[in-house]
């Protein structure tokens, strides 16, 4: 956590790929590009004080002084983020919290549930920077134009799942995973995944009762994201007491957490 | 030109006015990362309590408008871990720290009390929290129960005493006599306001405690009059507190009576943002000719 | 879908439940250029008092953090004045008309409410204006002066009787309830928070009567904690004011407890605001197939 | 004030004059370009409740559908109204007030201080249209490209006065009055003055003096500009009441206010 810094950033590009979502491409002056996949970044929308808070964002891709992140609009603060045009700034504070670690002799499996593609994105670029082999299942409630660019980029990799069957099977992504599994040539795995609190519940359930390490990457409201606030807090499996999401997070080992 | 930004606390000596408002800063530990918090006036913890506590449900925080509700219900590791873990560790920060102590009654502020005596360089009795079921802020609503803690804590420590007001109060200045009256040697105020927030499509309260105390810039005109009011109406130092986002609004809560200002939530937008501000009055007196922060405090013009 | 807005303070029927504050809309005469005021629930008038008032002087407005503070100081023409040259001009408006009264002293509220019997619809008294120096807030934050000013005008008009609450109070809760046992119809809260604002440069308050209240959405979380207290407290009708936007924070008034609302600073932004939020509250409704605003009032789920 | 209206407006176009000043053209569609010179409008910035409330300005050209402004960068309102670009939107609600009455056997004389001009820009130019002969009293602290501005437009009808002597002569916008009434082939005047408060006291004092009908635009902090918040006012000449600038006036007649 030493390189955490707050940037004057700016807009390089910003991709609108689909109707809610879009993909921002910041200059972070100075920025070492020294992130892992699955830390992410906290955006100071301007100077006004209205949102008050900064937002949450997963770093989707990153290189020396790039940040590229991959956002749905869902409520004010998000909206305004997405009408930020070239050129214009906003301050992010990052890297932080923990990201999903490489485990050498497991193959990784990645599941993605719509936007929790976006650090997982990044990990699957790190892996095939690293050459190692992995798989991705990607799922939607339907496909959108996100299913496109993932497939662009991670081609056969990728296994696509969707709740109506407009791409890939009609499955999802949780219950993809014995299909994947037993299908492989592999025998160890570590399971990476993001996406909603339901599938992540599935997808930890798979992991123990089939011995695999699952990480999962978690969203809770954030405050301060650095661990000071105390507001991001998560059951700690096992104990009546909690974890930061943003500082012991934001991602986690399967067994550690009560989601 | 030389400024003096020191101030005092019955013998406590102050390098500068800007403390860290309890609740926001930790321990001061995860803010070394970013910045050199030894230039701080002071530091202030995270409300300890006798036995370790694990807080109120998620969520925990919702943004409001130009502000935030938190329930964080203090959780902490209670105070041997404070002691053992935490304080060995901060003690080597060049300012000074200030314990924050909430206890479940007035012998639970006592014993804490007496247990930090001689570690810390001061104590903050936090009878303002309005996140927890037993005590806290019901005990900084009441002139009795106020005067009951002071007096046991001033019993048992030797270090100089902050009392934190909660503002929802009819008359806080009422509440800060009294402190002044037991042997207080401070108070800070504004701990937050009670509020609500409701998700009208779940129909629940957006807390999972139900209610949280409101902080940030939307707060700032009423914590402002109420240091006004409370400044006053006692002799001892007032440290103000409650949505200081710039060196602007500090210089407002120096010029209403405040000796020394906390930094809250600001640091959640800005993580250095105590030192901002800091640099902030610095450059403020420096530009309008004024030698040391103490001739602005209280000089709001009432005609 | 046929959506049933009404709602009733004693005998006292509203068409629908969206007012406007006190102070906000002059006296509709104005408002009826951008709108049309009949299809409002109600409006309520600028206080009245028995002699005309000057108010106090410039600046009375400073804008805060998502707020403003005002410190109008109930400027107004008097009651003569009111029933003789407004009330006539206001009377063919197809809508409640409630007037504001403000005294100096019990009996200056009595014998407001006697002047105004059988000549509007309802009275609020306001025992909460944070801005005159003689009566107003001093009122609302004292239980038994609370009781005597009610028993008074109880006494003096058979017309519906609204209580407006000051927040600034320890418990607004047994507030209400005194308004409640000495006869209200209605409690309607909350009137502004008492704040503070400094020129830096000049060392002056920003307003020209040194302190105000403080309104808009910077209040809205302490103004729906305040209702939601308030409702669980009494069997009277609760009217939600403070900081009321957009239709989703009516709805959050209407779930915390308050039967009606008041819009107040939001019709500065939106002249239009007060028939906007009535319009998304019916689309809100009728979205989630609820018949009547009666059966959301209350509902915070609260496990 | 029937045809006053809340519109969606739409900026044309944002030039920079000078330093701090901005001229903006905007777009009220269903404007019919009926307004008074010395009439005003109340800006919505933006959704965000930060800043809170509508910020005045005078209107300084108008035209069916469109309104110019000039504005003067001095807060955090107007900071954000000078970032607008072209086709960025804001609320306008207008037109406000009341305007300046045009006397019509009397020499028009306007007295504008710095951006005093702009409510005087727009009665200019409606008095040229009406083909009514009049003059012009610029002054300014120091001369800025404003000048050059009104200059250009308004051309020998301005009589130049700078504090520093930069420009014109070195005198204050009141104290050129007399010399232009002296050195006038008219008789009858009337005198229109924007500006500092103490400028408009002594153009007060002048036109008492001489029996000159005055009439000041006068500026306060407002709420609603509409007259329903009693925030913007002024104390009534002659007695101990108040007047609201934004119903009111902001236009009123010399005597009528205590400044
Ligand atoms: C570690 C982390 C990584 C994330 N990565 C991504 C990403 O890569 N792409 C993406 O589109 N979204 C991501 N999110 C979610 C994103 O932060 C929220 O969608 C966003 O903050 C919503 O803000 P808003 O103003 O649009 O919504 P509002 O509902 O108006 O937000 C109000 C408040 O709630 C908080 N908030 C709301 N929803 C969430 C949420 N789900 N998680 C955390 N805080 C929330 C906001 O921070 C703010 O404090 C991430 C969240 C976290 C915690
Ligand atoms: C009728 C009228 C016409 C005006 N015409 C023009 C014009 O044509 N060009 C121009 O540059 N300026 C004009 N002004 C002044 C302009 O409204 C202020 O400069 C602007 O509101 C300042 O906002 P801010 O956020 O930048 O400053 P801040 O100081 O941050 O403003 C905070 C608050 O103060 C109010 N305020 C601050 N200064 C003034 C002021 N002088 N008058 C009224 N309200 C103020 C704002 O409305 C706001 O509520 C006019 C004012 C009035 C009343
Ligand atoms: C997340 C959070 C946690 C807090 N925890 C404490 C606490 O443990 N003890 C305490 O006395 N005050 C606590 N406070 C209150 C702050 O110290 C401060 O009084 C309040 O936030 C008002 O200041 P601000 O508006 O600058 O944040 C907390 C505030 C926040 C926002
Ligand atoms: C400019 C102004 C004038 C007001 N005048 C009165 C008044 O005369 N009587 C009264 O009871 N309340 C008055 N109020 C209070 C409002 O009626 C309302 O209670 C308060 O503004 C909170 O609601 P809001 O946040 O929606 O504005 C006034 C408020 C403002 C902003
Ligand atoms: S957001 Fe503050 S501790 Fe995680
Ligand atoms: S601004 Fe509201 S009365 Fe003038």
């Amino acid at each position: 956590m030493t390189n955490i810094k707050d940037y004057p950033a700016i807009v390089i590009s910003n991709k609108h790929i689909d109707d809610n979502i879009f993909l921002i491409e910041l200059l972070l002056p100075g920025f070492d590009g020294k992130a892992e996949p699955g830390q992410f970044i906290m955006i100071k929308i301007d100077e006004t004080y209205d949102p008050f808070l900064r937002r949450p964002y997963s770093i989707f891709e990153c290189k020396k002084e790039k940040v590229k992140i991959l956002i749905k609009t869902v409520g004010k603060g998000s909206k305004m983020i997405a009408e930020k045009k070239r050129k214009e700034e906003m301050d992010i504070l990052g890297p932080l919290g923990n990201g999903f670690p490489v485990d050498k002799n497991n193959y990784p499996i990645l599941v993605a549930g719509g936007m929790g593609i976006a650090p997982l994105w990044f990990l699957g670029r790190r892996l095939t920077k690293l050459r190692n082999k992995f798989s991705i299942i990607f799922g939607e409630k339907t496909t959108t134009p996100l299913a496109e660019e993932i497939k662009k980029t991670f081609g056969a990799k990728v296994f696509f799942v969707t709740d109506d069957g407009s791409r890939g099977i009609k499955l999802t992504a949780s219950a993809a995973l014995p299909l994947i599994l037993d299908k492989s040539p592999y025998r160890k795995f570590s399971i990476y995944a993001c996406g909603p609190k339901g599938m992540l519940k599935d997808v930890i359930n798979f992991g123990s009762g089939r011995n695999i390490p699952v990480y999962v990457s978690l969203e809770e409201k954030m405050a301060c994201g650095i661990g000071v606030c105390l507001g991001c807090s998560v059951k700690r499996r096992g104990t009546d007491g909690f974890l930061t999401v943003c500082r012991d997070g934001p991602v986690f080992k399967g067994e550690e957490v009560m989601i | 030109m030389n400024i003096d930004l020191t101030t005092k606390i019955g013998e406590l000596r102050f390098k500068n006015p800007v403390l860290t408002a309890s609740g926001t800063f930790g321990y001061g530990l995860i803010m070394e990362e970013f910045s050199d918090v030894s230039l701080l006036g002071g530091i202030i913890t995270k409300s300890i309590t006798l036995k370790p506590k694990v807080g109120n449900p998620a969520p925990r925080i919702v943004e409001t408008a130009c502000g935030m509700l938190n329930s964080i219900g203090l959780e902490n590791r209670g105070i041997d871990n404070f002691l053992e873990d935490i304080l060995p560790g901060i003690r080597r920060f060049k300012t000074n720290i200030i314990a924050s102590i909430a206890g479940k009654d007035e012998d639970e502020y006592g014993l804490l009390a007496e247990r930090l005596d001689r570690q810390v360089s001061a104590i903050e009795v936090n009878i303002s929290c309005p996140n927890v079921k037993e005590g806290g802020m019901s005990f900084g609503q009441d002139i009795s129960s106020t005067k009951r803690v002071i007096k046991k804590v001033r019993m048992k420590t030797a270090l100089p005493v902050i009392v934190k007001l909660t503002p929802n109060v009819t008359s806080i200045e009422d509440i800060a006599k009294v402190s002044e009256d037991n042997g207080a040697d401070a108070v800070s105020l504004v701990n937050t306001y009670k509020g609500l927030s409701i998700d009208i499509s779940s129909r629940k309260p957006e807390l999972g405690s139900f209610t949280g105390g409101l902080s940030g810039p939307a707060i700032k005109p009423l914590a402002l009059y109420s240091i006004w009011k409370v400044a006053k109406n006692i002799d001892i130092p007032v440290i103000g507190c409650g949505g200081i986002m710039n060196f602007n609004d500090a210089i407002e809560f120096f010029m209403a009576g405040a000796s020394l200002i906390e930094i809250g939530s600001a640091t959640f937008r800005e993580p250095n943002a105590a030192l901002k501000i800091l640099k902030g009055i610095k450059h403020f007196l420096k530009t309008k000719k004024i030698k040391a922060i103490k001739e602005i405090v209280g000089t709001v013009n009432e005609n």
